[in-house]
């Protein structure tokens, strides 16, 4: 449901309620910040029109509390409600609840979001809207070899037996060759059926270097859809991203604009409203779709230097019930941007490192946004997650870029706790970084045993 | 540290009328106060967002004299968790014996679960805290009756 | 002189030291920052690769210091001085002793800064070039009331009639039709006789409602010069720049374009390299040369954020030798900046205000720009001017960028002392101010009678 | 640590009205405080470093008791001139009749040149400070004997 609203509740924390209040204030809407205990002193609280403690420091009792959530909506007479990143913000249940409470929900129809949060009818949703998936066999294997063999023809080589039933790592084979099939089908099985009782097995193209490249869209709620690009998101440790940039070197522009178009056309198809994320699996000029996040990313300040265009702000508009004022041809990528995801945390052994911030002195100056809610004498807490700084840089190109991110990461002055930026200083000297198209095991790799690892001793 | 310097200046303090007392020479800071002037210094802590001092020892005589007795803390602030999931039962419990590097509790912080491990074989004497109870730095969490030798 | 250097000593403060500081860091070069005795605290001093204190508190005796300036450059090793904007970077005589001493000056030869120094020679100069200046009699009126005529028809109407011995809006009268001339020119002869002892007139164009819009220009040591565009600076108190945008709002591209071509073909005929300015008065279409500025200016962040070109570097590399990598076609606008200046100062009755800076918050977010030396706890020295920060706000359109910018003023904090944010906010939402191309003389108006002056009761 | 110095700045802090003492000397810095002086600089001292303090007073027991001498102090911090130019004569000498709102001196801030005028009619008894001293707002500048009435 789209329609006129005048304050907007932001339910989330931390950068990004910070960046709603910005968005805010620029449309004119009035704020109401809510907060747990531990959050009285963020910095989106002292700047809110109105600000409602929601409960005590675990999320569980605050953030994700939908009743208090909504109890402070009708207390301070917001008519929205924005979630932000994370906690509720893919919750179909919450977001059926706001509309049910005759507010509107800053987000995609509930309908959407629980398509798409679903992996199965996400994927089944996306075969049919023409996104491209990871071939496989979509299920058990057949017992006959000629079955089998055309499943893998179908699916791709190289290709990985894995067994339904295993899992971290233990019961998969990779195949490179068609005739090494048969072999490897029947030792999985034999495995699988030892180990895990099971004998099924399923098939899936096998990706040894996948890079992690997504598409952001933005769809009203009158027929159009677009899509913003790209961002390339494969600097990433144990499945979280550390560095982003757009657009993602080296791909080939015909390629952003097929798969592009292709997610554009997937959010007509599946009703969708709002800002979305498609993320997919890229390896020699092929996409895969992963999953679709059905909300504003961390990321998104990359797309917006490059395109102009205020995504967070696009929400709101579109949750009013405007059409996008702008169309695909409009739209125009100019330089290059990358993010720094700046944590709490010890920057080699990944130990959080909440506290006091004795002193923060952001970095400035041309080509550098920061994104941020510290200040000087702020105290992280340790009940929320590490995120407590983005910085951008944008720059004509990718390496004015990546001078102007280094510059303002040496810069950057945050005492009292321990953050990422070392690391983020040296993998941005790293020549893999530097060069740019990377895969998404990169990181992790120069962290076990290469340059970066060894910074750690 | 020289608690030495540091008693004489808690002394002269005392004896004086002076409240406050900040002194910094080198990367050495030492400060007191007393009176109003270590009250503010809440209001001070309230700027900082609450910060609390860390805490102090439980005030336990025998702890001092019993060489034996150990006190395990956390390592950083976060939610202490006696046990590996919500419902599961606790890692240890009072009485149990432990060994040196077992995991004994949860401290979790910025959404990582921060293991805390045993540094000594021993008996668990007490568990200071509840389930879930918030913790800083230096938080005694176990009290411990080191294995002799 | 040009010539490859490694170390560039930073030769001012404040703001402008941090920006010369940050644009050496991205070209990898080394800084030295110079600082007087009341400026130990001064963030680019933390930041620099080696600081020197050059003397006391006054200007006189720090950053006016020419031999301290060169002996701390021998001292510590830097082959380049960069002088900033103010002190002495429009000094030919400490620019030939740099030059003398071997090192390179990052700015325009010696003797363009003297031909340009001196408003006589830097108006016959750009006479000679094709730059218009404000016409008028360029010299004393003669006599025979028909060579009057023939001057004043050539001049145009309106004209002001002034006395060469007046001043201070004394012994002036404005003519604006053929028929007063002559009474005109007859009774203040008479009043300059009377007043000044001299009755010596001189004829120009009378401006009524000028706007301030100047050219950035930037050129090479090898024939190459470009215009950057335009950048409009009206809103003025007392000679003093409040706020700049570019471009400037509602003068026909084609116009920039040609005084554009001028002033660029006017660097190459005066021998001028480096970063420059060229001032104008503009009315009804018509360009009239005041004077040149042979520096980077303090509100050149605003022609960086509409053309991506960094005009620091560009001055860095220019002073090594460089020829510029972009040709005047290459040169886009994108959208449009504001910059706002805001000083510590009382907003309304503008008493200045050094002190503690017991908080300092900066604003952030998408198209926002802060180029400050501010943090929490910096002293802001009353020695120096009053420029503490310089927030600039990018966007698609004007509005979009004041909309940026009202929310980014909004957002700062900086408590310990005043400043002029209060007027900034004031000024963003009036309705000339919004409308945009008001005069030089508009601020003024609207402090002295108009809404702004209410404010200050 | 030299903690007889300490002890006696605490001594002559606690015998004095002076409510607060702070003295750096190279990388060594003491600060004292006692009384609302305590209080008060609870958060500023923490972030501040080395700020100065306001000048206190000079300790002259005449100026108390006699309510026709006042004194005028800087309005706001920056640099006392005496004269309206370099070389010039200047505003007033000791001795000097004075007027109510007549300027008596420059204080120079941010380039700005900000008069000191008379609040009073009266006699300039002292000129308490150079030309071209640094002054803060506060810094008492003359004493001036009141005309009665």
């Amino acid at each position: 449901m789209t329609r006129r609203f005048g304050t907007v509740l932001i339910a989330n924390r931390g950068e990004i309620a910070l960046r709603i209040l910005r968005a805010c204030r620029e449309l004119g809407l009035g704020t109401v910040a809510v907060h747990s205990e531990a959050d009285r002193t963020l910095r989106h609280v002292e700047l809110a029109d109105r600000s409602i403690c929601i409960g005590p420091a675990p999320s569980s009792a605050s953030y994700l509390d939908m009743h208090a959530l909504l109890l402070a909506a009708r207390h301070s007479g917001a008519d929205a409600i924005h979630p932000g990143y994370g906690f509720l913000s893919e919750n179909a249940t919450f977001a059926k609840m706001v509309e049910n409470a005759g507010l509107v929900f800053i987000g995609p129809p509930s309908q959407a979001i629980a398509l798409m949060g679903d992996k199965v009818s996400a994927k089944a949703a996306m075969r049919a809207a023409g996104v491209p998936c990871v071939p496989g066999s979509d299920g058990a294997l057949p017992d006959d070899p000629a079955e089998i063999r055309a499943i893998a023809e179908a699916t791709g080589y190289p290709l990985i037996v894995k067994a339904a039933g295993g899992g971290g790592g233990r019961g998969m084979r990779v195949v490179r060759r068609p005739e090494d099939l048969a072999n490897a089908v029947a030792v999985t099985r034999e495995e699988a059926g030892r180990a895990f009782g099971n004998p099924a097995l399923y098939v899936e193209r096998f990706l040894e270097q996948p890079r992690h490249v997504e598409i952001q869209v933005l769809a009203d709620a009158h027929g159009n859809a677009v899509y913003l690009g790209e961002r390339d998101c494969s600097a990433q440790r144990r499945h979280q991203k550390v560095v982003e940039e757009a657009p993602a070197p080296g791909i080939e522009r015909s390629l952003i604009k097929t798969i592009g178009r292709r997610c554009a056309e997937a959010c007509l198809a599946i009703g969708y409203r709002g800002a979305g994320t498609f993320e997919f699996l890229y390896q020699d000029g092929e996409f895969f779709f992963i999953e679709m996040n059905t909300r504003v990313q961390v990321e998104h300040p990359v797309t917006e230097m490059i395109t102009g265009i205020d995504i967070v702000q696009a929400q709101l508009r579109i949750a009013q019930g405007e059409p996008l004022d702008f169309r695909q041809q409009d739209i125009r990528l100019e330089g290059h941007a990358i993010e720094c995801r700046v944590n709490a945390e010890d920057p080699f052994r990944f130990t959080p490192s909440p506290g006091w911030i004795e002193r923060f002195v952001a970095p400035g100056g041309f080509g550098i946004r920061v994104d941020s809610h510290l200040y000087t004498g702020y105290e992280v807490p340790p009940n929320y997650d590490s995120l407590i700084a983005k910085i951008i840089a944008h720059g004509a190109t990718r390496e004015e870029a990546l001078v102007r991110m280094r510059r303002a990461l040496a810069e950057t002055t945050i005492d009292g706790i321990r953050t990422n930026i070392p690391l983020h200083l040296k993998l941005l000297d790293e020549l893999g970084f530097v060069e740019g198209g990377f895969d998404i095991h990169h990181l992790e790799r120069l962290l076990e045993g290469g340059p970066l690892g060894g910074a750690a001793r | 540290m020289d608690l030495e310097v540091i008693e004489r200046l808690m002394q002269m303090l005392s004896n004086s009328d002076v409240e406050e007392l900040d002194v910094t020479e080198g990367n050495l800071r030492i400060r007191l106060a007393k009176g109003a002037a270590a009250h503010r210094n809440a209001s001070a802590a309230a700027s900082k967002g609450h910060r609390q001092q860390s805490p102090t020892l439980p005030d336990d005589p025998s702890v001092a004299v019993d060489s034996n007795v150990h006190t395990i803390v956390a390592g950083l602030p976060g939610t202490f968790y006696r046990a590996p999931a919500p419902g599961a039962s606790p890692f240890v419990n009072a009485k149990d014996e432990i060994r040196d590097g077992q995991q004994i509790a949860i401290v979790e912080a910025m959404k990582m679960m921060n293991p805390v491990e045993a540094d000594c074989d021993g008996t668990v004497l007490e568990i200071l805290l509840e389930d879930a109870a918030a913790v800083q730095a230096g938080t005694p969490l176990f009290r411990i009756r080191k294995v002799a030798g």
